[in-house]
């Protein structure tokens, strides 16, 4: 089991989620996030350009069964790109996963993501 | 009731108000003060209804769309005093538009004066002008609410300024200015000029432009319900200037006015908060609020001319009507995002019919006549917005372009359009 | 100050104001301008109100507590104008309730006047009426906040509607109109019948509701302070409304009562200020904003009645009465969510009977037993709320329920019985 | 226009209104209740403020600085009736300050009349005193805009408490009380006397506290926008009372101050939004809302003595005027944290000077005289505040200190100072 | 070491935090998320019903030394359940943890916990 | 590859932002968080001091290839603390990172980071 985050752009969350869906993966935790990257922001101030330091970003922590990870890494990576992809469209990380407790049943591992 | 309309009469009809004639009768400080008082309470709804709309849509959007408030008073607030009180309440071109030069930049108005409701006493011009501009802005400010979450910044500015233009101006001109159905249809505080125009308007811009991506598979959760009903409360307080300041007069027709204004409102609250109670064993704040405007907006035409029992009929139904017209786009399925037409349409229409049966006064020209100029103003506001609202929707559309692309729309109209967040509060800084 | 009642009077005693006479005095368009716009001012203290309650609660129980003041709106904005203003300013049966046939639904009063403060000039009825139903909607409102975080919605909207007609009408027509205390207690503005009552009655639900979960081991952080501190701002404008509204004239007494009710509310933010900066080194925006509502309410009987160096005193004294009070509260440990009586109780007990300390006229019947009416005043309003708010709430409880159970109570009022959440802002949509 | 000033002039000038004269007027019920409901309106400015400085800190500093405003209230409002009003309207003594012992805690005032504008009526003296205090407590609370977030809140309390004292209170003794500028320069509702010595005041303030730690390296983001711009709606609706107010009547000069405030700010927010339309292809909510104030700020002075055209030009321009003094400062890299020099100060001066190019008489100087007197307003109010301001400064900083240390300014003021935070529903709770 | 992840329903944020107390464990981080899984909540909109496509979860981040992973399970499982179980009370994932360190004090390891 | 957790004090941010930039490190997401640790924090609620039973951090998330591990880690410790170090500045866990994916260009592995 693996345990992936994703850091997207907070305009892609509907998109990805429907990708998602469309993969067999319909549980998903989402939070927002600021992230600091490559990209860069303009935002407006009192007819100033400035440059946000740290863009609001919506990070999705996802725990799958093996076999699931790469058609998820594939489904987001195809939904999350702005065009051909940009930068600031964002990053996957995948973790070990140890173990799985659903907390209604006590299902432990597998059956439980 | 608006039915005799001094203000405008003593402005358009040389006969009934000389200068001279004007000029004789005392000042008015106490009307003076209450319009004044009236025309501040108006602006406030202002910020109200950007609270009200802006808590409702999702925080990506939140302050595009109050910026849809505040642009209408930017905007209306500049064409008004050049051009929208002369043709609103210039003496008539063929009882549908009026002009006077003399009004245009105000220019003729610096120091004119206007008999009150009962033309006993006199006020100056321009605290009418200001009151009927207050007027002017909010009413496309509500048809914003239709549109919302996907119509770009320019094009939007650009429609509301020719709307006003060729569906207010006239509209006022025609229900209120001396136009044909002045002195015929019972509308204090814009039932029909107001409400049912922007209702019927944000109808058929919401036709226009198509849903929302995603609705209505995708849930869209209010992202502030907190402010809406803040806004929701400032909209009442604001609306007592609406409807009592209509009576230009600061006596009896003003009291009635305001109480009937409350009363109704109350009971358009009470009756939503019921029907939810009913029907899901909940009760939720945004039926609550929902119930208030109802009430609010069938009265508007009504509060000079029910008395307590009609207001509480007129509140307490139009929260029914308001909730079936609801249920109704929901089952069609198009989009009117804030429901412009459910509430101020539908609620417009019920007040504007529905008064005839609890007026207080037998009408002049009896119930059934009455009931026809009534029936005939809904058909007269709603026939003309609809259709005009439609030219303007593609004259808008073709040349600069009204919805918003896609990516835009997906990202948010307040970092697409305006590079701004809303609530930078919940990002860490 | 509100010894001589005119509005009141005048329509009680037929031989005082006849209607003949009442008619012969001219129409005061200044005086109902000011009602009319103090009647807007004191509505906009049920926004402010459930801006400043609200933002006080955990975030889980925003909406519904917001609710509260709102559907005080709705119930007795309905309950006023159909029985409410009969009970308490018809003719007086027996010094303890008002019946006016005429008076219910307001069928009686749609054209009358009443005349003003000083009985030169007259005002339309409904003015006053709805000036008092605003007063009428905001004190169950208040009560609200001692059970707030824990009170079932349906139980609580039963409630306040008994307790309107239970408390709320017999006490205001005791005091004010025409009642056995008319014309002894000095209260301009409602110290005894408005925040003695709510104070007592909220204290009285808090002990017999019980505390929420989890109090006061676990800190209960307020979620927006930044809401209620701007809710304390629209207080303080409403307050002029509620004040010097209350001189119903708009003249001499009432630009003192507006001029007394600024100075005390200032002196009572900064004798708060200076309390927690000596005491903690830290001066909080709660503590700031808790002092403005102490200085406001302890002004509010005798906003009419003292001169500025007396509004300064008792403005500044209340901040320490409060302060203690809710000591001592958190020295007994009872649960007063908002401290409905350590603001309310507290510096309207202070204000009642302080004030006669501090009058600018020697009372007519001198100082002791001025001192004595205002003692009979507290005592009666306290008493009488007391006992009856807790019939009330034993009825309630035991036939619908007031309390959340342990789970609807957990998962919060917003979810459980609205449906709903405050902020969507703060998930990711 | 100011320029008669008849109620300072009433209160100075025995020759002009001894009380036997003014008691021989009627009493003006209707400019009562304006001025009544003016001074509400103004009091609305106050959370206004708030909530508009407030939204633009970042998240940490919101409770700080909205306290800013309230503060300004507690301690203002305690020493304007204290001293505050004798210093500004008490006889002149040697043309910079007044003084009446009689002022003093408001004791002699009690129950005198002064004349309205055109001295055919009266009002009662408490009510232009309140309206004048709501004008005291508005100026320092400008101020604080240019120190946000890097000030601490004792030092900032004595500081405004002193700059009351020696700055505003000269000032409007000066300019309107009966000093040597007053009927002279045109200042209708405070250009100079509020928004040049405040605007001075807050760059001179800026420039001696030195940048925000980070500043301009980090960006910092506004914390909540949509609170930004509901605080510009409430100071629109405020700036009503305080333009309109400033008339102390109910009549023709008050309606078209009303109207020139209206027309000024929506040609503000107008003209910045076609700024940055064309200059960034987006318009800003931020942006709408600085014309709005440059707009609003222009007018000041102006409002009662020009027509809608030079009201239009003023506010339009006054945009262009505070968005290259923003551009500046962003140039020159100092921090007036809320620009408050940038909106009050630029469109202060702008206003005072330019409204004499579009007065709606000749000024009875002559254009080139009375351009003289604008400008020597300027440079009075501003020489006046920018000296009084840096000496203020050092004061405070040398003695009880003014500038946060780094660990708390890192920190945040809600937490370091005031042992709060802003929004608990941010937090898990 | 183990870093143990829980997502759970706000309502028992209360009864988890003391069931982690009383089970000893006292250090923990939590934050709000929003969830899909496999629960529906339903919500009120001007009298229609509509369904959360996400919904407010609170996620809990608690980094434990190895003695301490099943009972602090153990504890969220009985405390964060309605009744006996339903339907969105939420997941727990365990993932290897491989360095802590306190800064105040700059120790590493199982102390730092 | 890791995973870096870090839980700091709110006013730390920004210093600790400089301080890894100066390391080297541009790239980080960034929530908020509540934390319960054994620092206590003093809030006043109407002139009573009340102890805050969950206090605001920020939780910093930083993926990085294993050389930079110790660095990242010294300079966050560095900034972070408050003078010699205080109860309540903070904690950092590192885990094992498998995978890192850019989303923009498909990368994968440690040229992604
Ligand atoms: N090494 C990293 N550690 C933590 N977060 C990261 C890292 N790299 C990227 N991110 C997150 O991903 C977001 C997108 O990164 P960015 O470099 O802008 O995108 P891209 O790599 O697609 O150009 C950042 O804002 C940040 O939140
Ligand atoms: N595989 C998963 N990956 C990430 N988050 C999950 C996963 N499964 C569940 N969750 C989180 O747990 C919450 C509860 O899940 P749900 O399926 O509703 O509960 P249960 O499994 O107890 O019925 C979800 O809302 C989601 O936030
Ligand atoms: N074992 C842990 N699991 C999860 N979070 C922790 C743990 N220990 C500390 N934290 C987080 O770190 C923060 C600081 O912890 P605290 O004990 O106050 O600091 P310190 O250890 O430096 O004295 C806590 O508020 C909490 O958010």
């Amino acid at each position: 089991m693996k345990l992936l985050i994703a850091i997207i752009q907070p305009d892609k969350l509907d998109e990805v989620h429907e990708a998602l869906v469309a993969a067999g993966i319909t549980r998903i935790t989402a939070s927002r996030a600021s992230g600091q990257g490559r990209a860069q922001e303009m935002e407006l101030y009192r007819g100033t350009e400035i440059t946000a330091s740290r863009m609001p970003k919506v990070r999705l922590e996802i725990a799958l069964n093996d076999d699931f990870v790469q058609p998820c890494i594939d489904a987001i990576v195809r939904a999350a790109r702005h065009g051909d992809g940009e930068r600031g469209d964002g990053k996957i990380f995948v973790i070990p996963l140890e173990r799985t407790v659903r907390i209604s049943t006590g299902e432990v591992g597998s059956e439980a993501i | 009731m608006r039915l005799s309309l001094p203000a405008a009469l003593a402005v358009l009809s040389p006969s009934l108000a000389l200068a001279g004639d004007v000029m004789a009768l005392p000042e008015d400080t106490g009307a003076t003060a209450w319009m004044l008082a009236s025309t501040a309470l108006v602006l406030l709804m202002v910020p109200g209804l950007a609270m009200f709309y802006g808590g409702l849509v999702r925080t990506k959007n939140v302050l595009g769309t109050m910026m849809h408030s505040f642009a209408a008073m930017a905007i209306i607030g500049v064409l008004w005093p050049i051009i929208g009180y002369a043709m609103a309440f210039g003496p008539s071109v063929g009882g549908v538009v009026g002009w006077d030069a003399d009004k245009v930049l105000l220019s003729g108005i610096d120091t004119t004066w206007i008999p009150i409701l009962d033309e006993t006493r006199r006020i100056p011009e321009y605290v009418f002008t200001m009151f009927q501009g207050k007027f002017a802005i909010i009413t496309p400010a509500l048809i914003a609410g239709a549109v919302a979450e996907r119509v770009r910044f320019g094009g939007y500015a650009v429609f509301i300024a020719l709307w006003s233009l060729l569906v207010y101006n006239p509209l006022a001109h025609i229900v209120w200015g001396g136009g044909f159905l002045t002195g015929e249809a019972i509308d204090l505080a814009g039932g029909t000029v107001i409400h049912i125009s922007a209702g019927v308007a944000g109808l058929v811009a919401a036709l226009y432009l198509g849903a929302r991506h995603g609705y209505p598979r995708t849930a869209m959760h209010p992202n502030n319900l907190v402010m809406t009903l803040t806004g929701a409360g400032l909209l009442w307080v604001g609306w007592f200037g609406f409807n009592a300041g209509s009576q230009v007069s600061s006596g009896l027709a003003t009291a009635q006015a305001l109480t009937m204004t409350q009363i109704a409102a109350s009971a358009g609250a009470l009756t939503w908060m019921a029907l939810e109670g009913l029907l899901h064993r909940k009760v939720s704040s945004l039926g609550m609020v929902s119930g208030i405007l109802a009430g609010l907006v069938a009265i508007t035409p009504a509060a000079g001319a029910v008395m307590p029992l009609g207001a509480l009929a007129l509140g307490g139904l139009a929260s029914f009507v308001c909730y079936g017209a609801i249920a109704m786009k929901n089952a069609l399925g198009y989009d009117d995002t804030l429901d412009v037409f459910g509430i101020h349409g539908a609620a417009g229409i019920f007040g504007a019919i529905g008064l005839t049966f609890v007026l207080r006064d037998t009408p002049e020209h009896g119930l059934w006549t009455q009931l026809w100029f009534q029936v005939k103003g809904v058909l007269v506001a709603g026939g003309l917005s609809a259709v005009a609202t439609l030219v303007l929707l593609v004259l808008v559309d073709k040349t600069i372009g009204l919805r918003l692309p896609p990516r835009e729309e997906l990202a948010g109209m307040d970092h697409a359009l305006h590079g701004e967040h809303g609530y930078g509060l919940t990002n860490v800084n």
